[in-house]
């Protein structure tokens, strides 16, 4: 039991610093002023705090906001598919795989749409 | 759906029309074709239409115009129709006389302003009257009745920027709005008495009473003997008898082919037709008939006195067509409806003809109307003369013209109607009857020598229709040629316009003599509502109770039977009106001025009608009009103030609402929030209460 | 009282609920920034989801708090479309006071 | 129990509207302008697909409030509408400074906002056909949100002039206060019950054995209140009126039309929904009171307010109000007698909906294809298209003599709104007094014919201002013809029928809104004999109903 829990622990933290570690050797090194001030998503940390942000930063947002809520629908269906799929359910989980594909399509769909628009592109 | 498609063509004639003129103008001029292709159409369709009816009747719907309740008390009218032998007399009339109208006033009217929309209320008027004539309930007839009194009213408008033409107008709708009123009640009794406004019913249902009567039991009711009276009203309104006829000689206004195919053809012959189509209502009240039969002998009289003494052209003929439909009421009243459509189509004929050759004569006198400043015009317009001469013939009764056989049948069955009852009053009427027929031949040739014979002379009339005159007969000319000089000297119309009167005159004069040998108005009538009822049980075709003419009887006089009594009699008398005419008017003019001069006053005061109008005005308009000052008065004070009372409250209160549309979000919502609250509040009480 | 407080019941949560919507409804009418009254009418989507989820419990159904998720949608909805308005507003008159936008009144 | 795949099965016009919706933002993202140029014809084939599929899919028979007519009949009504409605409002992303600086020979996909207009457009129209079709409380709260979400982006981004923005900030506030008020309801309806399905909820509310009128609980009650007052919003009824002509003022004119009868039309669905749960022939009296004093104080509020106005988009904003007010009596007025032309109250605001709706966009569409040449400097008065809309009285001068359609169709809009016989707005008013009067409420026929009255005295005044006015300054110029575009044609078909549907032949639109109320007989091939039995048991007419409810259908809404 506890031996999974240690298992997916190692999987994780192996994940992260291997990347890290990845990154280091392989990534091109340059150092500099701009590189080394305090990444805060690409806006000048230094002035005042009160000076507006770009307009894209608020639409990404508020992307980000509208996909976010999507996957509260996510678990309630991951909570009872287990149900419906296994011996003691009605046999319907593949209908209900179906129809969480079509919610799916809907946000990318979304998706496509804001790509399009051009909500990602940041020149 | 043929019998659908007959109002609705030109209907749809007067729709396109409409649009052409709203979003083609340039397309204007084929107004007068689209309307008399349309009407000619419909011509076409009736007598299709008449091979399939027979002697039958075709009933058919179009679509269910009015509808509700269910059950017992359900009231329908539809778009349906009843069409009968009557039903297709009609229809060839409106649609085979209105035709040819239309093909003339296309020359008529060519180069007028507003000659599409003369066009346009000309469909519309036969869509209204195939309506009338075809409708198989009260209402719809109703809505056809309101409708050609609406094109009625238009039409004689026409000339909208001459006030006497609006005047007329006015005077037109509102005289026959009395008559409507009297109609409608009428309806409403009809419904309310049989309990269906579905003319084959209401028809059975009286006719059966009338078969109860005949047998002894069963009573006529009030609301019978009521019914008929205010169905007369309605149709005296319409068809121009007194006391409601004054509005029929100021329709002159109109342009002329108007006042023939409105005012003389067709439009005012629906008051005779309703009577014709609802006989039975009429003969289950015993005074119905008799007072149809007065007032149309005592109308023929007057306005034969009046047309005696009019030196205006379209006037005489005015008068002559109230006389002439007074004739027709005689008729029905008589029971001779036979004789009663026999005349109304002959009539058609020849008032149409009249009316038409007057429009041309007006034409090209630059409108003038005035017969005594007109003489000897048949060398200008040959053609108009001779066609005239035949219109007139007919009208005078002259023998074997079309007049003359359905006249004498009216006179005729009235003398026999009162041989039979041995009622003194038919004898008084015939006689009135017989007197006026001597006086139609005799005003009527008097206006035809006065206008046609003796010494050449004219004056060109004040008024410029001139737009229309030039381009009417200088149709190849160019339109530069229209200055507003009046003509030199009056000449012939061209034959695109004299061509129908050709027709018209042919069916003047033989028209009579065909439908006469063949009996085919006779054959109609009697398979039609307008059969007169026979009772069964009294009758010896019992078991063809419509027969081969109801006059297998004869009724003698003075030892003679009495039709050819009164064939022999109207012949001597036409003969001798025109005559006299002829002598008084062309040979020994001096005689007619000496008589004028004797009987001056006599003369003019016929002339004013009798004073019938300013009788009219003292007894009805004057009252009313006082009443209306006092009514004013009264507005103007009481109810006037209060009204700007009540006008104002909705402002104050609305300017005291304002505020509250400040504009601002925050107080938008307080309003919202308050106003939840306080229903809130309201709900709770009523709870609690 | 005490007892009342120490245990919840159902008219807890719901008043709970009401208040945090009448909070909502004055907070809406009182202030003039465009994000708070905004923030005020989620406060009162929020009530009535403290509300739905109360009865849920109360009816022993989840229908209730099936109804909360779609709420918070539609209130992540309307909260994207709040901030593109207000921002739009803000570049023309550079000012959130709402107050500022009565120019249609009457 | 009816599962989802039936539901679904019920749901094939929204699903074809959802697909077309997203074909037009797809469309109008294209980078082919002439797939651009498709993106109306997607949207109007799309609700006339929509409108055949409600037709096909036919009357639910099974619905839990028993009013599957009403379900179809508001479906086809809103769909009607809103193809007239589309072409009111079409070339009005087109004729926008953004779109036509995206079209430019580069095409700018984040510019353009042509594909989500009309998704939009679609979208709120859906949420309507989803509010008539709710069957759950959750369903219905949603619909109505899908109605005017839409609303509130159709506002902002139609026009360039900064009121459109004000009004599409006021719209949105106000109505997000007024969706929290109804949720509230809905919330408390639910604790009443347990239930968010409307079946067992109308099952749960007790019915007086005394009165046989309908006994809420308290709570139940005030949620019914509540739902009430918040859906008054959607309706533009007092006391959630406030916004209504700000809002119509500062939007485009074509979306002042859309915005004038969209949401009215799910607003009087929902409120239709929500009081059947009480039974609307049976509601108790606390709601009958709270209806009759909405009714009273929004017709008299929106006319007496309409009265003062000058603007002409005002003038119509209140008048809206004030038509809500006469349908509020409507829905008091109960069910009256099965197969009784007059008496059903609900039934005669269906079809008053539809003359209102007819007679509204007319008149909008009559102001959308107009321009005021008041404003020389412009600046101010001309929206994105360069058009000055905001008319005044004064404006519509002698219209008639300028283009007789437009004046005609001004004409006969007024004359329908003000129920002049035999247009359908008299017809409308005729049946709502009818049913008013059945109930045996005289005192609110009073009241509204009074309203009536006061309502014609701004209604004839435009009226007569389009024949016989003349204007002190120069009056409105008529836009040329290819900016009036397709907004002609709409107005020619709204006053067209605003003139007819009231005059059908045998009155079957007025028939069908009344039969839309009466019970559907289970289908007939399911079991034979039950069926007669029920079929005895309800009317001998069913089926016959239910044959004319089939075929008339079809012609419940006149095809444009």
């Amino acid at each position: 039991m506890f031996g999974a829990v240690g298992v997916l622990l190692l999987m994780a933290v192996s994940f992260g610093v291997g990347n890290i570690v990845l990154t280091h050797l392989l990534g091109p090194s340059r150092k500099g002023e701009v590189k080394g001030t305090v990444y805060e998503s690409g806006m000048n940390p230094i002035g005042s705090a009160r000076r507006r942000f770009n307009v894209r930063f608020y639409i990404v947002a508020m992307t980000f906001l509208l996909f976010d809520v999507e996957i509260v629908f996510f678990y309630p269906w991951a909570a009872t598919f287990t149900k419906l799929g296994g011996p003691e359910g009605d046999g319907l989980a593949g209908m209900f795989l179906v129809r969480m594909l079509f919610f799916l399509l809907t946000s990318v769909i979304a998706f496509t749409y804001a790509w399009r628009k051009g909500v990602f592109r940041y020149d | 759906m043929t019998p659908t498609l007959i109002p609705w063509i030109p209907a749809l004639a007067a729709a396109t029309i409409g649009l052409i003129s709203l979003f083609r103008s340039e397309w204007n001029r084929f107004a007068g074709a689209l309307c008399a292709g349309a009407i000619g159409l419909s011509f076409v369709l009736t007598l299709w239409l008449s091979s399939s009816v027979g002697s039958g009747v075709v009933e058919s719907g179009f679509y269910d115009w009015i509808s509700f309740g269910s059950g017992d008390n359900a009231f329908h009218a539809g778009f349906s129709w009843f069409i009968d032998p009557l039903t297709v007399v009609m229809l060839l009339v409106i649609t085979g006389i209105g035709g040819l109208i239309a093909v003339y006033a296309h020359g008529y009217m060519k180069g007028d302003p507003g000659y599409w929309r003369f066009f346009a209320y000309v469909a519309l008027f036969i869509f209204a009257m195939t309506t009338l004539v075809m409708a198989d309930n009260l209402l719809l007839l109703f809505l056809g009745w309101e409708g050609v009194g609406l094109c009625s009213y238009l039409l004689i408008g026409y000339y909208y920027e001459k006030p006497k033409a609006v005047a007329a107008a006015k005077k037109a709708f509102i005289v026959n709005r009395v008559g409507d009123f009297g109609f409608l009640l009428g309806i409403f009794l009809c419904y309310q008495h049989y309990g269906t406004l579905q003319i084959s019913t209401m028809l059975e249902g009286a006719r059966e009473t009338l078969a109860a009567v005949a047998h002894g039991h069963g009573a006529v009711t009030a609301t019978d003997v009521w019914i008929p009276f205010l169905l007369m009203v309605g149709a005296f309104g319409k068809s121009a008898q007194l006391p409601l006829y004054m509005w029929l000689p100021d329709a002159m206004a109109g342009p002329t082919p108007v006042s023939a195919l409105v005012h003389a053809a067709t439009m005012v012959t629906a008051g005779v037709y309703l009577i014709a189509r609802c006989l039975p209502l009429f003969e289950l009240s015993p005074y119905a008939l008799p007072t149809v039969a007065t007032v149309g002998a005592v109308t023929a009289l007057f306005a034969a006195t009046i047309a005696l003494v009019s030196n205006d052209l379209k006037g005489v003929f005015a008068y002559s067509t109230v006389s002439q439909l007074g004739y027709m009421f005689l008729g029905v009243g008589c029971l001779s409806t036979d004789g009663a459509v026999f005349h109304l189509v002959t009539h058609a004929f020849f008032k149409a003809l009249l009316f038409l050759t007057a429009g041309s004569v007006m034409h090209a006198l630059a409108g003038q109307l005035n017969i005594q400043t007109m003489g000897g015009l048949r060398h200008k317009m040959p053609v108009t003369c001779w066609l005239m001469f035949a219109g007139c013939l007919a009208l005078a009764g002259v023998p074997l013209t079309a007049g003359f056989f359905s006249k004498d049948l009216i006179l005729g069955d009235a003398l026999a109607y009162a041989v039979d009852h041995g009622s003194v009053l038919f004898f008084a009427l015939t006689f009135l009857g017989v007197v006026t027929a001597f006086l139609t031949a005799f005003y009527t040739f008097r206006l035809w020598f006065t206008v046609f014979m003796g010494e050449e002379k004219f004056e060109m009339g004040d008024e410029h229709h001139a737009a229309d005159d030039h381009a009417g007969d200088h149709a190849d000319e160019a339109d530069a040629a229209h200055d507003d000089h009046a003509h030199d000297a009056p000449h012939e119309m061209p034959w695109s316009m004299n061509g129908p009167l050709v027709v018209l005159a042919a069916g003047a004069l033989l028209a009579g003599l065909v439908l006469h040998f063949t009996g085919g108005i006779e054959h109609a009538v009697q398979h039609s509502t307008a059969a007169v009822f026979v009772d069964a049980a009294h009758s010896q075709h019992a078991g063809d109770p419509a027969g081969d003419h109801g006059g297998e009887h004869h009724a003698y006089f003075l030892g003679v039977d009495a039709h050819v009594f009164m064939q022999v009699l109207s012949s001597i008398l036409a003969v001798a009106g025109v005559v006299l005419a002829a002598f008084v008017f062309w040979m020994k003019r001096e005689i007619a001025d000496k008589a004028a001069a004797r009987f001056d006053k006599l003369i003019r005061f016929a002339r004013h009608e009798y004073c019938i109008n300013e009788i009219c005005d003292a007894a009805v308009v004057l009252p009313l009009r006082r009443l209306g000052a006092l009514f004013y008065a009264v507005d103007r004070l009481i109810i006037n103030s209060v009204m700007d009372l009540m006008g104002g409250l909705p402002r104050w209160l609305g300017m005291g609402v304002r505020p509250a549309q400040n504009g601002r979000i925050q107080s938008y919502g307080l309003t919202m929030v308050l106003g939840v609250a306080l229903l809130a509040v309201l709900v709770l009480v009523a709870t609690g209460g | 009282m005490l007892l009342a407080l120490s245990s919840p019941m159902l008219s807890h949560y719901l008043l709970t609920g009401a208040v945090l919507f009448v909070l909502g409804l004055v907070g809406f009418i009182s202030r003039r920034n465009m994000i708070q009254m905004f923030l005020c009418t989620e406060m009162m989507f929020q009530g009535v989801v403290v509300t739905l989820v109360a009865f849920s419990a109360f009816h022993g159904n989840v229908t209730g708090q099936t109804f909360v998720i779609f709420v918070l949608t539609i209130a992540a909805a309307e909260a994207a479309l709040a901030l593109g308005l207000v921002v739009l507003l803000f570049r023309h008159r550079r000012t959130l006071d709402a107050s500022a936008w009565s120019a249609l009144n009457g | 129990m009816p599962t989802i795949a039936d539901k679904l099965a019920g749901l094939w016009p929204e699903i074809v509207m959802l697909l077309g919706a997203v074909a037009c933002l797809a469309a109008g993202l294209s980078a082919s302008a002439r797939t651009r140029r498709l993106t109306p014809w997607i949207a109007g084939g799309t609700m006339a697909l929509a409108w055949i599929f409600a037709l096909w899919t036919g009357i639910d028979a099974d619905h839990p409030l028993g009013l599957g007519g009403v379900v179809t009949y508001v479906k086809c009504l809103v769909l009607v509408l809103g193809l007239v409605l589309l072409l009111v409002c079409a070339g009005v992303p087109e004729g926008l400074k953004q779109t036509a600086a995206a079209e430019g020979a580069r095409f700018d996909p984040g510019l353009s906002v042509r594909g989500e207009f009309y998704f939009f457009f679609l979208l709120s129209i859906t949420g309507v056909m989803l509010t008539a079709g709710a069957t759950d409380l959750v369903w219905l709260f949603l619909a109505l949100e899908l109605t005017s979400l839409p609303t509130y982006v159709m506002i902002a981004m139609t026009r360039d002039r900064t009121v459109a923005h004000e009004s599409a900030v006021k719209y949105f506030f106000l109505g997000a206060l007024s969706a929290a008020m109804f949720l509230y309801g809905f919330a408390l309806i639910y604790g009443a019950t347990g239930f968010t399905e409307f079946g067992p909820i109308r099952d749960a509310v007790a019915v007086s054995s005394e009165t046989g009128l309908s006994d809420p609980s308290p709570l139940m009650l005030m949620g019914i209140v509540l739902s009430v007052l918040g859906l008054c919003f959607k309706v533009a009824a007092v006391p959630m009126h406030v916004y209504t002509a700000d809002v119509y003022q500062g939007a485009a004119t074509p979306v002042t039309a859309f915005l004038a009868v969209v949401p009215k039309v799910a607003g009087f669905a929902a409120l239709i929904m929500v009081l059947h749960l009480l039974g609307l022939d049976r509601l108790p009296e606390p709601v009958l009171y709270l209806l009759g004093a909405i009714g009273v104080l929004t017709m008299t509020v929106g006319n007496v307010l309409a009265f003062v106005q000058t603007n002409l988009k005002r003038v119509m904003a209140y008048s809206s109000v004030a038509n809500s007010g006469y349908m509020m009596l409507g829905l008091m007025a109960g069910l009256g007698v099965p197969g009784n032309a007059l008496g059903n109250g609900p039934a005669a605001v269906l079809f008053f909906l539809l003359a209102y709706g007819f007679g509204s966009i007319g008149a909008f569409a009559v102001i959308a294809a107009l321009a005021a040449q008041r404003s020389p400097d412009g600046a101010d008065h001309t929206d994105a298209t360069g058009v000055a809309d905001d008319l005044e009285y004064d404006d519509l001068a002698g219209l008639w003599w300028r283009s007789p359609v437009l004046g005609g169709v001004m004409l006969v809009s007024m004359l329908t709104l003000v129920g002049m016989p035999p247009l359908s707005g008299f017809m409308g008013k005729f049946f709502l007094i009818g049913g008013v009067l059945n109930a045996g409420f005289y005192g609110l026929v009073i009241v509204l014919v009074i309203n009536s009255a006061i309502s014609a005295g701004y209604y004839l005044r435009i009226a007569m201002l389009t024949f016989f006015g003349e204007s002190s300054s120069a009056p409105a110029v008529i836009l040329p013809e290819g900016r009036r575009g397709p907004r002609v044609v709409g107005a020619v078909i709204a006053g067209i029928a605003g003139l007819l549907i009231g005059g059908l032949p045998g009155n079957s639109v007025v028939r069908n809104a009344r039969e839309a109320f009466e019970p559907v007989p289970a289908p007939a091939s399911a079991e034979p004999e039950t069926v007669q039995a029920a079929a005895d048991e309800s009317t001998a007419s069913a089926p016959a109903v239910a044959r004319s409810q089939a075929a008339g259908l079809a012609d419940a809404v006149p095809t444009p």
